[in-house]
C-alpha cells in the first residue's frame, strides 16, 4: 500500500499521487446529535491495527475520494472503491 | 555503582571485568502500587520520578520488547522549548529545565548538546509567525533570538542562500536548544529507577487490562497477571491498543514517522538545523552521521516502516536546504510509530476510570517532553492532581474546545 | 482559435526566437487548439460518453468518472462550446477550458523513457495502448496524458504550470537530445 | 614489494592502462580494476585507519561488504568520501585520498587513542564526561566529535545532475551471478519482461572469480554469452553498476545506478546517478552468499583478508595480495582459496583449519594445521605472520598474507527489510530468509545452495515456476553442464579461542569481542542492545561482515543458540545512497514546481518585485525610478489607490465553478453564513469553517445562473478547499446534484480599485456598470470592447470603489495594457500584493495572518456572518463548545501606537500596562501590522483578550525578540471609511 494504490478508475498508481483524508468509517452526524456524537464523530479514532477504512483522494489523477481497506500492520491493500459509492452503499 | 572518571580508571586496570548491569532483569511480582505500561523515555522517567520525588517505589514497567525499543531509541534527539501557545511553552520548558540538570542528577551522561537549534524562516509571513513564537517564549523567560539573513550566512555558510525555491530569510534560534543521546536517556532513566527498586520487566507485553467493578485491579501480560493499585499508560504509538483494552476511546491516531543517518563524517553541522521550506530537519550526531528526518507518511500504521516516496521528498527537502549534501550518502533509514493527536498536542490525564492514568499523544515532539512528561505524570499519579504546567494537557480539552493546535491544521492528524 | 499579439501563450517567453529544426525526439506545443471540460450531469454519466464516442471531430480524454477533456484542432472555444452543448443536451455542463490547459505533444523513438523518468504509470504498449488516457502526475506536475501513437504521447497541464512542465520535460529529454517548438 | 599484479590472467583489459593517484602518490591500474584491486597490484595494502582506535587497516574484501578500505575520491566539489575502494570501478584520473588520520596515513596521532583503548571500552562516554556541566559543549563534545566521522563532506554545491525514473517488469532478478543469470536467461526466453540489476559493473557474479568450466569453456564466458542473449531481447533491461537498495511495499524496489561514476570524462547530458523505482509484479532475489571473518586476535593487521577476496583478486583482476599466502579457514572454502592462489603461482605458507578432520583438498606440497586456532598476529603495518596454537603450543607462521573463511551467510537484506524476521537454520549454521510472500523468491546462494551446479539449477527453476505463475509458458531448455563439485561445508567458529590481542568483530566501529562481553555483563546482551551499546553493525558497512560473528559471540557467552540471540533489524539502505541521487532533479528552484499567473510578464514589464506565494510568484510591489525602498512604492500604490485608481493581479485565487440544482444547498451546507437565496447575478462574501468551528478559509461566491455559481479562494487555501469540496459531495452528500470543476488557469483576474476605477473600467467595457447597472456586490458577463466576453464583480477588498474583471488567461496581458493605456488619463497605477495588504489592513479585513486555524469567525469580528437559521453547516455544531465561545477568547482589534513615530509590527504580543511578561498574563498578539499612508502612521491588527470591549484602553506591544515595547492605544480594526461610503459609491 505506502507504494501503489489501484484506484478503481485510473489503475495502478504511486503513493504520491495521493493525498490521505483519514478515517472512512466515521459517519458525520445529524446537526441535532449529541455532543458527544459529534465529539466522537471529530475526534476519536479506533486507531485499529489491522483493517481499517481509510479515504484516499487521487488528488494527481481523477480526485475521486477513494475508500481503501488496508491493514495498518501488514500495509496489505484489500479493495478500494469510490469513496461516492461507498457511501451511497451504506446508506449515508 | 556511581560512574566516573575514577570508576572508568579503576575497572579498566582490572580488565573491566566488575562492571554490574545497569538495570536489574527483575522477575514479575505479583502486585505492584503502581505498575506503568512502556519502557520508552516517558514510562521510565515516570518510574523514576515516582520514585524520587513522590516516594511511590513498589513500582513495576513492563516493555514488550527491549527497552528502549520504541520512539525512545529511533528518534532524531532534537530537544527544544521554543513552542508558541500558552499551554505548550511553560511544559516545554520546565521539561528544558529537568534536561540541564538530568546528567548530574542521574549519573549518567545523555549527552545533552545544547548546540541551538535553529528554524530557517522564508518569507515575511513566517517570520511573523515565528516573532509571535519567539514573543511567546520570552513571556515565560525562554531565550529566543531572531537572526537575520546576514547573520546567518555568517552561523551557517552552507546553506542554500542563492538558489532556493524559497528564499532562506533568517532564522529564530534557541541557543539553550539541542540534542540528547536517544538511547542514554532511556538507560539513564532505568538505571536511575531502578536504584530506587523500581522492577523494569522487559519482553512483557500487556495483553489485556482486569477490571472490577469499574476498578483496574491489574493486568494480563505474556508473563502473566500481575496486580496493581494504579494503572499508568505510556505505550506511545500502540496507546489506541492498549486503551482499548480498557474501552478507552481516543483521540489519536498511529502514524509513521521515517528517519535516516548518513555515512559517518567530520564534524560539518553544528546546529539542529529545521527549513522552514518544508518539514526537512537535520544535525549531526557526536559519532559523525547526519542525522536528518522531515515529515511523516501520512497514513495510519503499526508498521515500524516507511515507504520510499517520502524519503525521496525528504532528500529532495535536504539538498534544496543545504545543497552541499547531495553527495552525502545516506546510510540508514528507519520509523517509528507514534501516536498523533487530534489537536498536535499530548494528553496527561487521568481517564474516566479513577484508577488508570493516560500519558499519550506525543507525536513526533515527545522526546524532549520526556523529563517533564515523566515528572507531570508521576505527579498525577502519586496526587490525583494535575502538574501546573500540564493544565492544558488534559484529555477533555476537546470536548470543551480548547485544544492546543500550535499548527493551527485542526483535527486531521496528519496535518500536524 | 488564433493566437495573436492580443492572446498570449503560457510558453512565449520559454520558445521565444528563431525555432530550431525537430531532433529525432521533439517536443511539440500546441498553439491553436479548443478545450472543454464536459462534466456529465448525475445518471448521465454513459449516455454523455457515448455521445462523445460518436463524434470525431474532436479527441475525448478521460479525466474522471464522468469527466472528459474535449480536444479540437479545428473549433473556435465559443464553436466547441456550442458543438458540444448541442450533442449533449443538458445532459452534461460544459466549461471552456482553452486557456486553461497546455498541449505537449512529445514524439520520438526515446518518447517512453523520457516519460519514466517522470511518469509512475507503466507505459508500455501491453499496460497503456495508444488511445489510452488519464490524469497522472508528472514529477511533481498534475497532467492528462495520452497515447495517440506507437510512440506519441499529449500531455495537457494547467497554464499555470507551463513553464515548470516544460522546464521538466527537457530535463528528462536531455540524454535523449529532445528539441522544442511550437507545433505547425 | 609483496601485493603484485600477476603477470597474466584476469578479466582486466591490459592493453588499457590507466592512471590514477593516491594519497598524491601516482599510480597506474588497467580497465576492468576496481580501486582495490589496483591498489593492491601497486602493493598499497594499507588504505585507511579505524574510527574508535585510528588503527591502521588495510582492504578486507572484494565486495560492498567492505569495511576497511573506505577513501575520498575526487576533490573539491567532486569528493566522494567514504566511498569503499573495493567497489569503486577505476578510471583514467581517478584521485584518491585515505581518511581519518592525521597527518598521515603511515603516521596518525589519532593512533594514540588505542594505548587508552581500556578506558575507551563499550559506552565509556555514558559515564563520564558529566562535570562540570558546561564543559561537554566546549570541551569533552568537540573532542568526541573530531575523533569520530571517518571522511569529510566539503558541503559545496554539487556541480553533477542527478534523475530518477520508473520501471516496470514482470521479473525482476537481483543479482547477475551465475542464479540472476540463468533466471533471468529463462525468464526472458518465456517472454517475460525481465530487469536484471546487479551492483557490479560487469555482469556475472562470482562467475567473474570461478575457475570452474561451464558447458567446457570458462565460467566467465558462459556469463558473457549469457550477457550477450539478454542484450539482444527487447523485452530485456540489463542494469549493471546498479545497487538495489530497498525492498518496498507493493513489491516496489528502490535501485541506484552508478551511469558516470567511473567515467574519466562524464558527459554534460547524462547523470552522474538515478535512481530507478521499479515496480515489479515478481522479483529474485539472487544476491549470493557472503564470506564470514574470524574473530581472532589481531585479525585486523593489514594484509588479513576475506580468502574469496584473495581468490577473487587473483582470478578476477590479476593481483596477488601477497607472495607468501597463510589461510586460516573453518571449511572448504579456505582449500579452494589456497588452490587457485597455487595455481597461480602464490605461495601457500600454511592453511589453519580450526577443525580436525576435513576431506578438502590442499594444493600439493601444501602444510595443513589441523585442529589449530590464530591467537594473534605479527607485524606493523602489515602482517608479517600468524601465531597458531595448537594442543597447547603455539608457533609462528611467517606470511605477508592471511585469508580467513569462516563460513557462509545468504545475503537476504533485502528480504527481510519489510518486517520479516531472518530464521536461523542449524543445517547451514546460518540465518536465511524466511517465506516472505509470493512476490519476491530467495535462489541460489541467497537461498543456501552453495554448488555452482546448483545455483544453476535452482535459479532456472525458480524462474520456471514464475514464468507459469505469471501465466507465461516456460521454455524448456537445458541446463548448462558443469563439473563435479562437492557442496562447501563448514563449522561454525564464532570466537576464535585465546586471543592474545584484540580480536574484532566490527573493523570499521573498532568493536571487539571484550567489547561484547562488556555490554553483556551491563545488561545489553539483547542483541539490539549490543549494538546499540557497543555500536557494533552501526559503520557504512552496516555490520555485512560482522553482525554475525556478533551474534555467535553473544549467543556463546550466553549459552544458547544464535536462533535465540536473532539478528538485528535489516533497514535501507543495502548499501549507502547519495541525497543527490535520491532527489534527483528536484532541487533548488527546481524543489518544487513554479506557478505563474497569466499576468506574469505584464507585471515584469511594469518592474514588479515578485515573491513567492506557496507555489506561485507574486507581484510584490512595482518600483518606479527613484523610489529607494520598498515602503516608497508601496506607499504611493495605496495613496494612488485611495486617490484614483489602481490595477492589481488576482489571478492566483482559486476558481470553482458549480452547476447543478443542488448547488446553492451544497453551497449553503459548505459555507457558515446563507447562500441559499443569493440572487443571480450576486456575489456574496464567504466563510467556511472546519468541522471542528474554526475559520478555514474566505472568498467570494457568485450565483452566475439559478444552477450554476462561482466561487473564489484564496491563494494558499486554493488546493484544500477544492479538495474540501470533493470530499463534501462525494462522501458526505453524494445525493446532492451537484458538479464543479476548477477554472483557476482558465481565467487572469485582475482588481481595478480606487475612485476612478468605473471611469477606467467604462472605457473599456461596453455594457452600461454605472452603480445603478452594476451595484455593489453585482456580478456577471460583460462584453469587452472588440467583443470579447468577460466576468466583471464588483467585490472590494480595498475599502474603495472597485471590480474584478476576468478574462480568459491568454488575454489577460493584452487586457491589463488596455487597462494601463486607457487609465494613464485617470493616473492609473500597477499595485501588488504589499499594496494589496495595507489597504486590507487599513480597512480592517482579516486574511490568512488573522485566520492562523485557530480562529473562530466571532473571534475575528465576523460572527454575524455565521446563519442562526441553517439547521447544518460543516462546522455549526462544535462551533458552540464553550471554548469557542468564552467571553474571554482573543478578539481582532485594531491598535494605533500613543507615540504616532513608534511602529508596531507583528509577532508582538501584548501586555497590560505594569503586568509582568509570563504566559498567563499574555493578552494577545499583533496579526499584522504596517504603516498606513493614508492616516500617516502604524497600524496593527492584533487578537486582544475580550478586545472588543477594550477600545480605548492602552497596551503594551510587547516585542522582547527585538527589544521594541511600544504603549498603543486599542480601537476598532476598521481604520478607514467604517461606513464603507467609498465602497458603495
Ligand atoms: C523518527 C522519529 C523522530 C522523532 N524525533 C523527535 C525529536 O527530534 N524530538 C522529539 O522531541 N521527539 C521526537 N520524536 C518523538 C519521540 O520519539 C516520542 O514522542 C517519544 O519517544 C514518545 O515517548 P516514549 O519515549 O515513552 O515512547 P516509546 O519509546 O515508544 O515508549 C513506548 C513503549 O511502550 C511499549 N509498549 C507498547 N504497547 C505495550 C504493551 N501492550 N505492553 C508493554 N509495552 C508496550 C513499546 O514497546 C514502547 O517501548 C520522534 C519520533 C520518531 C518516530
Ligand atoms: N566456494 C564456496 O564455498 C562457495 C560458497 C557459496 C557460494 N559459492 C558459489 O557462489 C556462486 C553463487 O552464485 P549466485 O548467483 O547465487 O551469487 P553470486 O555471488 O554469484 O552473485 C550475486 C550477485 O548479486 C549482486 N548483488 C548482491 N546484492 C545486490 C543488490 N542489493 N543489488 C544489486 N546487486 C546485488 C552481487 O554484485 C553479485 O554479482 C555459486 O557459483 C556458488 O557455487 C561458493
Ligand atoms: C540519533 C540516531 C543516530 C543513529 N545513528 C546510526 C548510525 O550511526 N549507524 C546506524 O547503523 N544506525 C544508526 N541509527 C539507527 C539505528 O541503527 C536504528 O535503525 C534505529 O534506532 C531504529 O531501530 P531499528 O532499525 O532497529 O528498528 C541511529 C539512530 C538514531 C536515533
Ligand atoms: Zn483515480
Amino acid at each position: 500500500m505506502a507504494s501503489l494504490i489501484t484506484c478503481p478508475h485510473c489503475g495502478v498508481r504511486p503513493k504520491e499521487e495521493f493525498t490521505i483524508r483519514g478515517d472512512a468509517s466515521l459517519v458525520r452526524p445529524a446537526p441535532t446529535a449529541s455532543d458527544e456524537a459529534w465529539h466522537d464523530y471529530v475526534y476519536v479514532r479506533a486507531n485499529p491495527r489491522g483493517r481499517t477504512l481509510e479515504h484516499w483522494q487521487h488528488v494527481a489523477g481523477c480526485r475521486r475520494f477513494l475508500v481503501v481497506e488496508r491493514d495498518t500492520f501488514t500495509h496489505e491493500v484489500h479493495s478500494v472503491t469510490d469513496g461516492a459509492a461507498f457511501a451511497t452503499e451504506n446508506g449515508r | 555503582m556511581r560512574y566516573s572518571a575514577f570508576s572508568i580508571v579503576k575497572n579498566a586496570l582490572s580488565g573491566n571485568l566488575k562492571w554490574k548491569p545497569q538495570w536489574r532483569q527483575a522477575e514479575p511480582k505479583s502486585h505492584y502500587d503502581v505498575i506503568i505500561v512502556g519502557g520508552g523515555g516517558h514510562g521510565l522517567a515516570t518510574a523514576y520520578y515516582l520514585a524520587k520525588e513522590f516516594g511511590i517505589k513498589n513500582v513495576a514497567v513492563l516493555e514488550k520488547g527491549y527497552l528502549g525499543s520504541g520512539n525512545v531509541g529511533r528518534n532524531t534527539t532534537i530537544v527544544r522549548s521554543n513552542y508558541m501557545l500558552p499551554g505548550n511553552e511553560p511544559f516545554y520548558e520546565f521539561s528544558m529545565k529537568l534536561w540541564e540538570g538530568l546528567e548530574r542528577e542521574l549519573n549518567y551522561n545523555v549527552m545533552l548538546s545544547q548546540r541551538g537549534v535553529i528554524m530557517l524562516y522564508h518569507s515575511d509571513g513566517q517570520r511573523d509567525a515565528y516573532i509571535r513564537r519567539g514573543n511567546a517564549m520570552w513571556m515565560e523567560g525562554v531565550a529566543a533570538e531572531l537572526i537575520e539573513r546576514d547573520q546567518l550566512r555568517k552561523m551557517i555558510p552552507f546553506l542554500n542562500y542563492d538558489h532556493a525555491r524559497y528564499p532562506i530569510l533568517g532564522g529564530l534560534l534557541q541557543r539553550r536548544a539541542g540534542t540528547a543521546r536517544h538511547d542514554a536517556v532511556a538507560w539513564g532513566y532505568a538505571r536511575g529507577a531502578d536504584r530506587y527498586g523500581v522492577d523494569i520487566i522487559e519482553h512483557c507485553e500487556v495483553t489485556a487490562i482486569r477490571r472490577e467493578n469499574g476498578v483496574v485491579t491489574g493486568v494480563e501480560t505474556t508473563r502473566g497477571f500481575i496486580g496493581c493499585n494504579k494503572l499508568a499508560l505510556a505505550a506511545a504509538g500502540n496507546t489506541s491498543r492498549v486503551g482499548e483494552m480498557a474501552d478507552l476511546k481516543l483521540p489519536i491516531e498511529s502514524h509513521v514517522l521515517q528517519a535516516f543517518v548518513t555515512e559517518a563524517l567530520k564534524p560539518c553541522i553544528d546546529h539542529v538545523i529545521v527549513y522552514g521550506g518544508g518539514h526537512f530537519y537535520i544535525s549531526q550526531s557526536d559519532k559523525g552521521g547526519l542525522v536528518f528526518g522531515a515529515e511523516i507518511d501520512g497514513y495510519t500504521s503499526y508498521a515500524q516502516r516507511g515507504n520510499l516516496a517520502t524519503a525521496e521528498h525528504v532528500m529532495e527537502e535536504g539538498v534544496t536546504m543545504i545543497p552541499g549534501l547531495s553527495r552525502v550518502r545516506v546510510l540508514r533509514s528507519w520509523a517509528g510509530v507514534m501516536d498523533m493527536s487530534m489537536d498536535g498536542s499530548p494528553i496527561i490525564d487521568r481517564t474516566p476510570i479513577d484508577n488508570l492514568y493516560l500519558n499519550c499523544g506525543w507525536c513526533y515532539g515527545g522526546f524532549k517532553a520526556t523529563p517533564a512528561s515523566g515528572y507531570c505524570f508521576a505527579h498525577l499519579i502519586a496526587k490525583n492532581d494535575t502538574h501546573p504546567v500540564a493544565r492544558a494537557l488534559r484529555l477533555d480539552r476537546f470536548a470543551r474546545g480548547y485544544a492546543v493546535d500550535e499548527a493551527g491544521a485542526g483535527p486531521q492528524p496528519n496535518l500536524h | 482559435m488564433i493566437r495573436d499579439h492580443y492572446n498570449r501563450h503560457a510558453l512565449d517567453e520559454k520558445l521565444r526566437g528563431a525555432p530550431r529544426p525537430p531532433g529525432a525526439n521533439h517536443l511539440a506545443i500546441g498553439h491553436r487548439q479548443a478545450m472543454a471540460m464536459v462534466l456529465a450531469t448525475a445518471g448521465e454519466e454513459d449516455a454523455v460518453e457515448r455521445l462523445l464516442s460518436s463524434v470525431t471531430e474532436f479527441a475525448v480524454r478521460f479525466s474522471a468518472p464522468g469527466e472528459w477533456l474535449v480536444i479540437s484542432e479545428n473549433d473556435t472555444p465559443e464553436g466547441l462550446q456550442r458543438c458540444l452543448d448541442a450533442l449533449c443536451s443538458g445532459r452534461a455542463h460544459i466549461l471552456d477550458q482553452s486557456e486553461a490547459r497546455v498541449l505537449f505533444r512529445l514524439s520520438g523513438p526515446s518518447t517512453r523513457r523520457i516519460l519514466a523518468k517522470g511518469i509512475g504509470l507503466d507505459l508500455h504498449p501491453i499496460a497503456f495502448a495508444a488511445g489510452a488516457s488519464a490524469n497522472a502526475l508528472c514529477g511533481h506536475i498534475a497532467v492528462n496524458l495520452v497515447r495517440t501513437g506507437e510512440d506519441v504521447f499529449e500531455l495537457l497541464a494547467p497554464r499555470s504550470f507551463a513553464e515548470s512542465l516544460f522546464d521538466d520535460l527537457m530535463t528528462m529529454g536531455r540524454e535523449y537530445d529532445l528539441t522544442a517548438a511550437f507545433a505547425a | 614489494m609483496t601485493a603484485y599484479r600477476l603477470t597474466a590472467g584476469g578479466l582486466v583489459d591490459r592493453s588499457r592502462s590507466l592512471s590514477f593517484s593516491f594519497d598524491g602518490r601516482p599510480l597506474r591500474g588497467f580497465a576492468g580494476d576496481t580501486l582495490a584491486s589496483a591498489l593492491l597490484a601497486n602493493d598499497q595494502l594499507l588504505v585507511g585507519r579505524s574510527f574508535k582506535y585510528h588503527r591502521p587497516r588495510g582492504i578486507v574484501s572484494a565486495s560492498a561488504s567492505e569495511p576497511n578500505a573506505l577513501v575520498t575520491i575526487g576533490s573539491g566539489a567532486r569528493s566522494d568520501p567514504n566511498t569503499k575502494a573495493t567497489v569503486a570501478e577505476l578510471y583514467a584520473g581517478l584521485t584518491a585520498r585515505s581518511q581519518n588520520r592525521w597527518p598521515s596515513l603511515g603516521f596518525d596521532i589519532g593512533a594514540m587513542s588505542d594505548l587508552f583503548s581500556p578506558f575507551l571500552g563499550a559506552g565509556f562516554y555514558y559515564k563520564t564526561f558529566m562535570w562540570p556541566a558546561q564543559f561537554w559543549e566546549k570541551l569533552y563534545e568537540p573532542l568526541i566529535r573530531r575523533a569520530a566521522g571517518l571522511g569529510r563532506a566539503v558541503l559545496e554545491r554539487d556541480p553533477e545532475i542527478y534523475e530518477k525514473s520508473w520501471a516496470h517488469c514482470d521479473l525482476l532478478v537481483v543479482g547477475g551471478g551465475p542464479t540472476g543469470l540463468m533466471a533471468a536467461l529463462t525468464a526472458a526466453r518465456a517472454g517475460l519482461r525481465v530487469i536484471l540489476a546487479d551492483e557490479d559493473f560487469r555482469l556475472g557474479g562470482s562467475l567473474l572469480s570461478e575457475t570452474q568450466a561451464i558447458n567446457g569453456a570458462p565460467a566467465y564466458v558462459f556469463a558473457d554469452r549469457v550477457v550477450a542473449e539478454l542484450q539482444a531481447l527487447p523485452n530485456v533491461t540489463l542494469l549493471p553498476r546498479t545497487t538495489v537498495f530497498g525492498w518496498y511495499d507493493d513489491n516496489v524496489f528502490g535501485a541506484v545506478e552508478r551511469v558516470q561514476k567511473h567515467a574519466a570524462e562524464p558527459l554534460a547530458k547524462l547523470p552522474a546517478e538515478r535512481v530507478w523505482r521499479i515496480v515489479a509484479r515478481r522479483a529474485l532475489l539472487a544476491t549470493g552468499a557472503e564470506e564470514r571473518p574470524l574473530v581472532f586476535g589481531g585479525n585486523d593487521r593489514p594484509g588479513v583478508m576475506m580468502a574469496g577476496a584473495l581468490r577473487t583478486y587473483a582470478n578476477r583482476y590479476g593481483v596477488a595480495a601477497g607472495r607468501s599466502v597463510a589461510i586460516f579457514t573453518n571449511g572448504s572454502a579456505g582449500y579452494q582459496a589456497a588452490r587457485d592462489l597455487h595455481a597461480k603461482g602464490i605461495a601457500i605458507a600454511a592453511i589453519v583449519d580450526s577443525r580436525a578432520a576435513a576431506e578438502d583438498a590442499a594444493p600439493e606440497g601444501t602444510r595443513v594445521i589441523r585442529s589449530a586456532s590464530v591467537v594473534d598476529t605479527r607485524g606493523r603495518r602489515r602482517v608479517s605472520g600468524l601465531v597458531v596454537e595448537r594442543s597447547g603450543f603455539e608457533e609462528l607462521v611467517a606470511c605477508d598474507a592471511v585469508g580467513m573463511s569462516g563460513g557462509w551467510s545468504p545475503v537476504i537484506h533485502l528480504a527481510c527489510q519489510r518486517g520479516a524476521k531472518p530464521v536461523w537454520s542449524d543445517q547451514l549454521s546460518a540465518f536465511v530468509a524466511p517465506d516472505v510472500g509470493g512476490g519476491l523468491r530467495i535462489a541460489g546462494s541467497a537461498g543456501g545452495i552453495y554448488t555452482l551446479a546448483g545455483c544453476i539449477s535452482d535459479g532456472a527453476a525458480k524462474a520456471s515456476a514464475i514464468t507459469s505463475d505469471l501465466g507465461f509458458k516456460p521454455a524448456q531448455d537445458v541446463l548448462p553442464q558443469t563439473g563435479e563439485e562437492a557442496d562447501p561445508s563448514f563449522t561454525a567458529l564464532w570466537y576464535v579461542p585465546g586471543a592474545k590481542a584484540k580480536a574484532f568483530v566490527d573493523f570499521q566501529n573498532d568493536v571487539h569481542a571484550k567489547d561484547l562481553g562488556l555490554a553483556l555483563r551491563e545488561g545489553f546482551g539483547h542483541v539490539e542492545h549490543a549494538k546499540r551499546y557497543t555500536t557494533s553493525g552501526m559503520a557504512t558497512d552496516q555490520g555485512k561482515l560482522s553482525n554475525i560473528n556478533a551474534v555467535g559471540i553473544l549467543a556463546g557467552m550466553r549459552g544458547v543458540s544464535p536462533a535465540d540471540v536473532g539478528v538485528t533489524t535489516f533497514r535501507p539502505f543495502y548499501t549507502p545512497v547519495s541525497f543527490g541521487a535520491l532527489a534527483g532533479t528536484a532541487r533548488d528552484k527546481h524543489a518544487q514546481p513554479v506557478r505563474k499567473s497569466p499576468l506574469h510578464e505584464w507585471a515584469r514589464k511594469h518592474g514588479a518585485t515578485f515573491v513567492e506565494a506557496g507555489q506561485w510568484y507574486r507581484s510584490a510591489w512595482f518600483p518606479r525610478a527613484g523610489e529607494k525602498t520598498w515602503r516608497e512604492s508601496v506607499d504611493r500604490e495605496v495613496l494612488n489607490v485611495r486617490a484614483n485608481v489602481g490595477i492589481c493581479d488576482v489571478s492566483t485565487l482559486g476558481k470553482i465553478e458549480l452547476f447543478g440544482p443542488d448547488a446553492a444547498e451544497f453551497l449553503n451546507r459548505l459555507y457558515c453564513n446563507a447562500l441559499l437565496k443569493l440572487p443571480v447575478g450576486k456575489a456574496r462574501y464567504g466563510l467556511m469553517l472546519r468541522e471542528d468551528g474554526f475559520v478555514y478559509d474566505d472568498g467570494t461566491a457568485s450565483r452566475l445562473a439559478e444552477e450554476h455559481f462561482l466561487v473564489t479562494t484564496t491563494t494558499a487555501m486554493a488546493g484544500g478547499v477544492m479538495s474540501h469540496m470533493e470530499y463534501c459531495s462525494q462522501v458526505l452528500w453524494p445525493e446532492l446534484k451537484v458538479r464543479f470543476c476548477s477554472v483557476s488557469d482558465q481565467w487572469a483576474q485582475i482588481a481595478i480599485a480606487g475612485p476612478k476605477a468605473r471611469g477606467v473600467l467604462q472605457q473599456l467595457v461596453e455594457d452600461d456598470i454605472s452603480d445603478a447597472a452594476f451595484p455593489f456586490l453585482a456580478a456577471g458577463t460583460v462584453t469587452l470592447k472588440g467583443g470579447l466576453k468577460a466576468r466583471l464583480f464588483r467585490i472590494s477588498f480595498s475599502g474603495e470603489l472597485a471590480f474584478e474583471l476576468a478574462v480568459p488567461a491568454g488575454f489577460g496581458v493584452a487586457v491589463a495594457d488596455q487597462l494601463m493605456d486607457v487609465g494613464r488619463a485617470f493616473d492609473i497605477c500597477a499595485y501588488g500584493v504589499e499594496a494589496l495588504n495595507v489597504l486590507r489592513l487599513e480597512k480592517g479585513l482579516p486574511t490568512h495572518a488573522e485566520f492562523d486555524g485557530r480562529v473562530t469567525p466571532d473571534d475575528a469580528g465576523l460572527g454575524r456572518m455565521v446563519s442562526a437559521h441553517k439547521t447544518d453547516f460543516i462546522g455549526k455544531h462544535l462551533s458552540s463548545r464553550y471554548g469557542l465561545t468564552a467571553a474571554d477568547r482573543m478578539q481582532l482589534v485594531g491598535l494605533k501606537s500613543v507615540d504616532r513615530e513608534k511602529d508596531i509590527r507583528a509577532g508582538a504580543h501584548l501586555l497590560r500596562e505594569g503586568m509582568k511578561p509570563s504566559s498567563l498574563n499574555d493578552q494577545g498578539w499583533v496579526s499584522s501590522a504596517c504603516f498606513s499612508p493614508v492616516l500617516g502612521h502604524h497600524i496593527a491588527l492584533a487578537f486582544l483578550k475580550s478586545g472588543r470591549e477594550r477600545y480605548g484602553e492602552r497596551i503594551v506591544v510587547w516585542d522582547k525578540l527585538r527589544d521594541q515595547e511600544v504603549i498603543a492605544e486599542v480601537c476598532d480594526p476598521v481604520f478607514v471609511d467604517p461606513e464603507n461610503a467609498r465602497m458603495k459609491a
